[in-house]
C-alpha cells in the first residue's frame, strides 16, 4: 500500500516541480499535481484539485499539501463536494519541506494519519 | 412593492451584480493591488461572466437553483480565495432556500445568514479580520432589524450596512488573507473582498426595488 | 530602497513558479530564480546561485529562501565564494510561504534583516 | 616509498579516484536509492569527469591547486548535498597543503584533517550521523596514529580506516542529509557518501604505493 499526495498550489510550475522532487525520493508513491488555474494562470481551480484527489487516492488514502491560504480553502471546498471522504486528509506543512517528508514517509508504506504527520513535523531545512 | 421575491428577481440580481462586477472591475483591481495581488476585479467579472453564461444554458426552475448554479461556476473559475467564499455562501445560500419559490422577509434573511455564515466556516474569519465578513455581518444584522418591513427593505438595509462595513474596513490591520501579509501596513485601505460584497448587496436590493 | 530575493531550489520549475507567485504581490522587487541544475536536471547549481546573488542584490542587499539542506550548503559555498557579503542574508524560512512574506516585506521597503524576518515567520497557512 | 609525494601523485590520486567512481556508479546509485534519491553515483561520476577535464585543459603546478582546481569544479557540476561538500573538503585541503611541492607525513595529515573539517564546517553533521564524516573521521584519527610512518603508511592507515568507517555506518539513523527523513528505516543501510569517501581515499593509497 502506498498513500497517494496531492500538490496544491498557486502555480503549475511549481506543483509540478514539487512532484518531480518528491518522485526522486518516493518512485513508488503517487503524486499529483493541482497548481495554476484551469486557463493556465495562477491561481487554484476546484476541478483540478477534485480530480487530482481522485487521481492521488488510488484506494490507498491520499494527502493534501497546499500553498497559501486560498489553496486550503479550495482544497476544503474539495473534499466536501466529495462528500468529504475519510481516507484524505489536508496537512497543515510548509509545501515543499512538507511534500518531500511526506512521499518519503508514503514510499515507506506509511499510513494516511502517519503521512501527514511526516508533512506537518517537516523541518524548513534539513 | 412586491410581499415576496421569485426567481425573477433572482436572475435580476445575479445579471446587475455581474454587471457592476465588471463596471467596477478595476476599481476592485486597485483595491487588490494595493492590499492584495491586484486580481480580485479580474477574478469576480471572470466568475459573474462564466456564473451568468451557465444560468444561460442551463436556466433554473427556483431562486436556490439559481444560486446553487452560480456558486458552482464561481468554485470554479474565479481562482482566487473569493471563489471558495463566496462559492460557499451562494451554496449555503442555495440550502437554505430550498426549493422555495417565493421568497418573504425571513426566507431572505436566512439565505443571508446562511451566506455569512459560510464564508466564516470557509474562511475562519472573525469581525475586525479586514475581510468580506466585515460586509457581509453588518449586513445580516440590518436585514434581521428590518424583517417585517418587506423584501426590498431588508435587502435595501443590507446593502446600506455592507457598503458601511466596506467602509469601516479601511482602518483595520488584515488577519486573513493576503493582506494580512502586510501587517500594520494594510491598514488605510479598503478590503477589496468586503467592496465586492457591497456591490453584490446592492444589486440584490436594487433588484428587489425593481421587482 | 527594495531588498532583492534570491530562490534557490532543487527544481527550476519550483524556483520559477515562486518568483511569479511573490512578483503578484510584490511588483516592485527583484526576484531572482536558481533551480535545478546546470543541465537542467533536479539538483542545484553553485554558478546559478552565485549569479542570482548578484542579480537579485542590486545595491540594497538579497535575502536566500533554499528548498533542501543540499541547496543551504550550496547558497553557503555560494556566499563564501562571494566572500560573505555583510548585506546578503540567508532565511531559515519554508521555501514558498516564506518567500510569499519575504516578497511582500521587501515590497513595503524593509531591509534585509526584516525582509529575512518576515520570511522566517511565515506561518505555512494563512 | 618515497619519503614526499609531490604532484605527480595528487594527479595519480584524482585520476585513480575519478576511475574507481566511473566504475562504481551504480554501487553508489543503488546505496543512494535505498536512502536517497539515487544520484550519488551519477553526481560523484559527472564531477569528477569534469574535474579531470579541468586538469587537462589547465595544468596545475602543486598539488594544492590540483586540489584546488577539482574543488570548484566538483562544487558546480556534482548538483547534490556531495558538491558543496567534496568542494568545500577540497578547497580546504588545498588552503592547507598552500604552495608546497613535496608532501610529508604532517602535511597529509593536515590535508586530510583540513577536508575533514571542511564538510564539517559545510554539513554540520556530527559523528555517528550516518554521513560520509563517519568515513572522514575515523581517517583522520588512524593518518594521525601512523604519522611518522611514511606517506604511503598514512595514506593506507587512513583509507583502511575509512572503509570499516563506511561499513560502519550500516546500522546507523540518519540525522542528516536526505536519509535524515526516513528516519530508522535509514539503519540497515550504508551511507553513499560514506562509501565514496572511501573509494577516494583509497584512490590516495593506491597512489602512493605506486609513487
Ligand atoms: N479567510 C478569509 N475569510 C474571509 N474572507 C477572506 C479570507 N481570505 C480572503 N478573503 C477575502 O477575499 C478577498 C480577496 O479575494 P481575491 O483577490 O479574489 O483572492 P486572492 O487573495 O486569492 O487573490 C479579500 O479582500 C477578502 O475579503
Ligand atoms: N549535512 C551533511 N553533512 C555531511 N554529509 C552529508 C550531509 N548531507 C548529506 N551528506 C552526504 O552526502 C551524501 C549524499 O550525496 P548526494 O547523493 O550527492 O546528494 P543529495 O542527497 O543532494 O542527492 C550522503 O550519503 C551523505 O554522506
Ligand atoms: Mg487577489
Ligand atoms: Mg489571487
Ligand atoms: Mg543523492
Ligand atoms: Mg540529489
Amino acid at each position: 500500500m502506498t498513500v497517494g499526495i496531492l500538490v496544491v498550489s498557486h502555480s503549475a510550475k511549481i506543483a509540478e516541480g514539487a512532484c518531480e522532487l518528491g518522485a526522486q525520493m518516493a518512485p513508488d508513491v503517487r503524486l499529483e499535481a493541482a497548481g495554476g488555474t484551469d486557463d493556465g494562470r495562477i491561481g487554484t481551480s476546484l476541478e483540478k484539485v477534485m480530480a487530482g484527489v481522485d487521481a492521488a487516492n488510488t484506494g490507498d488514502g491520499a494527502v493534501i499539501l497546499c500553498d497559501l491560504g486560498s489553496a486550503v480553502m479550495v482544497a476544503e471546498s474539495a473534499l466536501e463536494f466529495l462528500g468529504d471522504p475519510s481516507d484524505v486528509a489536508l496537512a497543515d506543512a510548509p509545501l515543499i519541506e512538507g511534500l518531500v517528508a511526506a512521499a518519503v514517509a508514503a514510499q515507506g508504506g506509511a499510513g494516511v494519519a502517519a503521512v501527514k504527520a511526516a508533512a506537518e513535523s517537516a523541518l524548513a531545512l534539513q | 412593492m412586491a410581499a415576496t421575491l421569485g426567481l425573477d428577481w433572482a436572475l435580476d440580481w445575479l445579471h446587475r451584480a455581474g454587471a457592476v462586477l465588471a463596471e467596477q472591475r478595476m476599481a476592485l483591481i486597485e483595491l487588490d493591488r494595493v492590499i492584495g495581488d491586484a486580481d480580485h476585479g479580474e477574478n469576480m467579472e471572470r466568475g459573474f461572466t462564466a456564473a451568468l453564461a451557465k444560468l444561460e444554458a442551463a436556466p433554473p426552475a427556483t431562486p436556490g437553483a439559481a444560486l446553487k448554479s452560480v456558486a458552482m461556476t464561481l468554485m470554479s473559475t474565479v481562482g482566487g480565495a473569493a471563489g471558495p467564499l463566496y462559492g460557499t455562501a451562494f451554496l449555503r445560500a442555495a440550502t437554505a432556500l430550498g426549493d422555495a419559490e417565493e421568497l418573504d422577509d425571513a426566507a431572505l434573511l436566512a439565505m443571508l445568514t446562511a451566506a455569512r455564515d459560510g464564508i466564516v466556516a470557509r474562511g475562519k474569519a472573525d469581525p475586525g479580520d479586514k475581510t468580506m465578513i466585515d460586509a457581509w455581518t453588518p449586513a445580516v444584522d440590518a436585514a434581521g432589524a428590518a424583517v417585517g418591513q418587506g423584501p426590498a427593505a431588508v435587502l435595501r438595509a443590507a446593502a446600506d450596512a455592507a457598503a458601511l462595513g466596506a467602509e469601516a474596513t479601511e482602518p483595520l490591520v488584515a488577519r486573513k488573507g493576503r493582506a494580512s501579509y502586510l501587517g500594520e501596513r494594510s491598514a488605510g485601505h479598503r478590503d477589496p473582498g468586503a467592496q465586492s460584497t457591497s456591490f453584490i448587496l446592492r444589486a440584490a436590493a436594487d433588484a428587489a426595488g425593481n421587482a
